[in-house]
């Protein structure tokens, strides 16, 4: 048992620190910091930076641009691309789709897509949610009909998060309508330019615009679009949904979000002190601190062990990186909106500097609402107790 | 001890419920409201006027009902219960208050008519940059001219319904040093006074705002509520309290409209074929909403109880407790609701989003829960230690 | 809308303050202050003072030797109980068995019992929960089989509070081995003194002897000691079990207890000034007194729709008194435990002196331990969380 | 970053497993061992001895294994998992670790054999009845001799496994004021030592302790540890920071065991003609249980790499970043444990309790959650602010 970094563990950090301070744009990264919204040119272009270095998608196969790093090197990646504010890759892209395609697609699938997915020359959204299935995929009810040598697809997806900038869509569809719950449904790819489809925008109450409402009225989609075998495009699902825990506990985020919260609370005076002088803060600070630094320790045990592990599916212990990562998110947010206090109750989404100047205070709120999210999606939280309870605990 | 309502009460909360109930029965109307000119429905407000709400505080003489803190919760709970945005706190509780508390008889003669037939309406600009919750905490200046007058100088940030308001109540320093507890006016100050520049905008819970700097304001001896020698603080603290009682009730109309929100979401929405409030886990959730609730109704009534207590100390630490209470409440309600209610709690299109941001915004209003909290035990709390 | 007590209700106050502080023994009041376990003789002459007052069964119909006060009275007597550190009126005899036998007893139970009862000539104690029944008494194996003119019992009882001291035990049996669950079951008053009965003790993790298991044998009991019909036990349970609600969420209780808290406090040094005085421990206890008495104006306006009520059934409100109020307890427990420090490690049960002496916090863990139970018993906390989602949220 | 247990870890791991789990397979057995003088089971400790368990930490040359925090781990663990009660803890991380890290080398040889082969117990005695959790806050002198030795006085409460040890190493003041952080020195003093009065006592959880009073003990220089113009405070907080990341070993393993029990019971407990375990709501409890113990489990090994930490304020930071996530999760699982498992949790007869109870000291011991939160975030924190 050797619990510290190796020297070239420390040293690919140092690395990979550099490269993201010195080549991924900075005002990409200051947006970032702050929590100002990012544009789509913003996400292209530290995306871009990091194709160009070949960290796109670190985590494919090596024949596909992947980087074939130990555990512990995607670990540190993570970290410092989180704690550096450089946006993640596109994750529709690099970690939902295209390992969908390297895993089940066709060689004239993984030529076509690929490259593209990898630079963001394309960008993708995910089909998957309707306003009948959230959390019970089996539920939805898009259908995909063949007819005519083409796809023909119907239905209502929703919280298609970016569908605004996408000009691809991986879509779960029907084709089976006889079929019960998971079968008979199939995994297919939709151009975005396809006539009969309409992109509405959801506004959320964070006053952004992330998420969208997707409507499939007689889509015609190729035959060749289906990735895999049809009506198995529930293989697909689960698999992809397997790889949404990369980074979920998003600690480099939280540590980074800790840091400016430290910085900003130095600063607003609470009576005749500073707010981080008060104690009582101070000690809050300190209690998300050590939830952070355990999760952290957690994250590296599940490293070390997924790299033992022989299934493919996920280490069910990844949950409670999924329900911490989460609350510890949603508690930095906090924090942030008690740093701003009053402060933060302006509405201001138009005129912000969101510099450290007299705006600074105005992400807060926006951004303790925007997480609420984060225990929500990818499997609400009590759905991961449920997880935890049968495949853990036997339950 | 009785809880129940008197008939006059009852008459005004059916009123009051039934008219916000249909003026707010569509999300679409309220962003419409939201789009006039004062950031709310004048429409509404003119209904509030019709049906005696803006007199409710108001002594008889003036044309007001010469009712007290109930009547004032009922009004508040059914604004909570429609998360309505039209700015009674502002111009009924706070401005209302400060004049009914420290205006002189010609400052009520001139401006409560005004405010009861819903023609004037008034902001309380007591905030500052630096001030955070600290009510004594005020650097704006204001020089005595010599003749009874002053001139007033400094900056007030986030004057709720301080965009449109017609005349501003303005905190500002006559004596002594910033957070000192003496020397601190109050003075009635015209929203388009020479030197008034105001900077609007829309608040996080949908209401209006604004940022407000004087310069070299003028204000005439007969538009001072507190000068020199007078205690300006009380006043405000004593309006401040009953402004915390008034948002608790909103506080608790909010939480309730969005628990029932939440059960009914519960026993309709359907996943893995049943229906969720089906899961144990989610009934309990909701069980400990109800009981947060019920604990915060209970420091409502409590609130409404001791907003007229007159030994100032017992009323600050009542309050204090009052606010800690919904402040807890109203954050774990408005998160536990967001989280059950999944991806639609999220979107403007639904009201569970408005109470939640509503609530946010109430549990940080004239202190945050941590501000209050340290305020009781600075008090001595509320049990004296044995002895 | 008045939400003041009345001067009548402030006097009524004033008055069984001063008969509690001057009428009740002090050695009684100050072991109960400082959580010293009481003996038999304590808790008999404090109830023997409380019953020559009139005051042991206030709530019993004024027939019997109840007081007929309002519920506000009922209340702040409960209160100044609490407050004055004086012991509840033994509630098996007044609470549990006796309104029992007044609502379901037969002429003669009611004159050889209750006086008895009331100046606790005759101590009482509950046999209902079995080792395979504690929240579902449906499940009860306990049989009380007729022969040759008398029942016979034979069974376990356990968590029987105080069966050390007891002359009698109310027992729920079986009578109809064919009946389902609840149907079947009997109430029938068993003399401790029968042959075949045995007490063990319990020794709980508060280190005290409070709970003991019975142990029945072939105990012959007569037949007129069936209370209520046969086989219709259960609703002598049920009506029991909804009167269990007087004062479950001890108010006056906490109170006192922070009191103590607030003085232990401001005399143990915490660094270079008392724990009192520290603003961290201090807010902690505001936290808990808000609590209290946010529950406090719940219990009055249970209270207050209590009187209006026309159902015999416990109002199901009354459900969060219970919640709130065990944890409001234990809250209290917590504190305290707190305020003793390393000075409660040593188990001092023989040689504490209990005063506010050297030992003053010895009793501060076994308090702490033994408090667990009061979100356990009389229906856990989760039993609780049930009633409210079926009876009042309508799931 | 390895995980993995060497071979020689391994058999340790295995040896004290198997050997705790035999001697406390039943209850009756512990509640005989308590009846002995000592408190505790002399034959048990002697297995100890004889896996060589006694001699972890000390050097080969003195008889030890020469093996550092993960192996006192892995035996602090199994302790904890079998709610064991010898004095380990006293003996070899406490009373051990100040002769590793302080003593003379004479005083290591003369003791250290003893220690690791089971016939000579040490115990610490630092708390005093006003210190709290301060170590600096000591009021016990030690007066010079003039000749290299010190006269003792004073008195120290609580000390673990003190009644029945053979030597004490006592915290004294040698200058400076109560509370100061120089002058504080070490001494060792022989347990039955002419001016030394013990009061021994069981504690809550099962163990033993004594409250001792030192009246003019005669010390000779041989037994001074650390003396005038040495930093006794520094070799008393590091092995103080070891008996953390040991502590944290213990707990973990008590509420690993105590969360197997309790999933244990949910799955063959019945109510309602079901087991309980069936209920979501226990199932997400004991879900949440896990995840405490899980987080708990992963700062256990932070506190296992960080013990050996040669920079003080780096080790002492992280030891209280640990010891507030163990005491969190340590009353958390503990609380709930005895709440799913109702009134059986209630009783000795039953291991839960026994958990329980040591989870409780545990999170009192050397400072409980509201100290190390303080302590942490007066050094800043873990993560620095932003620039």
């Amino acid at each position: 048992m050797d619990l510290r970094f190796t020297p070239e563990e420390n040293a690919f950090r140092a690395e990979v620190r550099t490269f993201m301070t010195t080549e991924v744009p900075l005002h990409v990264r200051k947006k970032t910091e702050v929590g100002e919204g990012l544009s789509k040119a913003d996400l292209v272009a530290s995306h871009k930076a990091l194709a160009k270095k070949g960290w796109a998608a670190p985590h494919w196969p090596k024949a596909y641009g992947g980087t074939g790093w130990t555990p512990i090197q995607h670990h540190i990646f993570t970290e410092e691309l989180q704690a550096n504010s450089v946006p993640q890759p596109l994750p529709f892209n690099v970690s939902m789709c295209g390992p969908v395609i390297i895993a089940f697609g066709t060689e004239e699938q993984k030529k076509r897509y690929l490259p593209k997915m990898y630079n963001l020359d394309e960008w993708w959204c995910q089909g998957f949610s309707e306003p009948g299935a959230g959390s019970d995929l089996a539920g939805l009810k898009t259908t995909a009909v063949k007819n005519d040598g083409q796809y023909v697809i119907n239905g209502q997806k929703t919280w298609t998060t970016l569908a605004q900038h996408a000009d691809w869509c991986f879509v779960l569809a029907r084709t089976d309508m006889e079929a019960k719950k998971q079968l008979g449904i199939s995994f297919i790819l939709v151009d975005m330019k396809s006539p009969g489809i309409t992109v509405r925008p959801i506004q959320t109450i964070d006053g952004g615009h992330e998420v969208n409402e997707v409507f499939f009225d007689d889509v015609k989609v190729p035959l060749e679009n289906l990735v895999g075998q049809e009506n198995r495009g529930w293989d697909c699902a689960k698999f992809l949904l397997g790889n949404e825990r990369v980074g979920i506990a998003r600690i480099g985020l939280s540590k980074q979000r800790i840091g400016r919260i430290k910085q900003l609370a130095a600063k607003v005076m609470s009576g005749d002190k500073s707010l981080m002088a008060d104690e009582r803060f101070a000690e809050k600070v300190a209690a998300v601190e050590v939830e952070l630094k355990a999760l952290e320790m957690t994250q590296l045990r599940v490293l070390a062990e997924d790299a033992k592990r022989k299934s493919n599916m996920p280490n069910p212990a990844s949950s409670i990186l999924k329900i911490k990562g989460s609350e510890i998110q949603q508690a930095t947010t906090e924090l942030l909106l008690e740093v701003a206090g009053p402060l933060s109750v302006p509405y201001l989404p138009d005129e912000a500097d969101f510099g450290d100047g007299d705006h600074w205070a105005a992400p807060a709120a926006p951004q303790y609402f925007n997480f609420r999210k984060v225990s929500i999606y990818g499997g609400s939280n009590e759905i991961q107790r449920n997880i935890i309870a049968k495949a853990v605990l036997g339950f | 001890m009785d809880f129940d309502l008197s008939d006059d009460q009852r008459q005004i909360k059916d009123s009051v419920d039934r008219m916000l109930a249909a003026a707010y029965a569509d999300l679409k109307t309220k962003a419409a409201a939201q789009k006039e000119p004062a950031g709310f429905s004048v429409g509404n407000w003119k209904q509030f006027a019709d049906l005696g709400l803006l007199g409710i505080p108001f002594a008889e003489d003036h044309g007001g009902l010469g009712a007290g803190p109930v009547e004032t919760m009922l009004v508040m709970d059914a604004i909570g219960r429609n998360a309505a945005i039209e700015p009674y706190l502002s111009t009924v509780v706070l401005g209302g208050g400060l004049l009914r508390h420290a205006g002189t008889a010609a400052q009520k003669a001139a401006l409560i008519p005004g405010v009861i037939e819903g023609t004037h309406r008034l902001a309380l600009a007591h905030q500052e940059r630096q001030s955070r919750f600290d009510l004594a905490d005020v650097s704006a200046t204001a020089r005595s001219d010599g003749a009874g007058g002053y001139i007033l100088n400094g900056e007030k940030l986030v004057v709720l319904g301080g965009d449109s308001a017609d005349t501003l109540i303005v905190v500002a320093r006559i004596d002594g040093q910033r957070r000192d507890r003496a020397g601190i006016g109050l003075f009635l100050v015209g929203g388009t006074a020479a030197g008034v520049t105001r900077k609007g905008y829309a608040t996080q819970d949908g209401g209006r705002a604004a940022d407000i700097t004087f310069a070299n304001v003028k204000i005439g001896a007969e538009d001072v509520i507190a000068g020199k020698g007078s205690d300006g603080l009380a006043s405000l603290e004593h309006v401040i309290d009953e402004a915390i009682a008034a948002l608790a009730a909103e506080a608790i109309g909010a939480m309730a409209a969005l628990h029932d929100l939440t059960v009914d979401y519960l026993k309709t929405r359907k996943q893995f074929g049943v229906a969720i409030g089906s899961f144990q886990v989610l009934q309990h959730k909701s069980v400990d909403m109800f009981t947060a609730l019920e604990q915060a109704r209970s420091m409502g009534y409590y609130a409404t109880m001791m907003a007229a207590e007159p030994n100032a100390a017992e009323r600050r630490r009542a309050m204090a407790a009052v606010k800690v209470q919904i402040g807890k409440s109203a954050k774990f309600v408005g998160e536990t609701a967001i989280q059950l209610h999944g991806g639609i709690g999220m979107t403007m299109e639904y009201k569970a989003g408005h109470y939640f941001k509503r609530l946010t915004m109430i549990e940080m209003a004239f202190g945050n829960t941590e501000h209050f909290l340290r305020a009781l035990a600075h008090a001595g709390g509320l049990i004296p230690a044995a002895a």
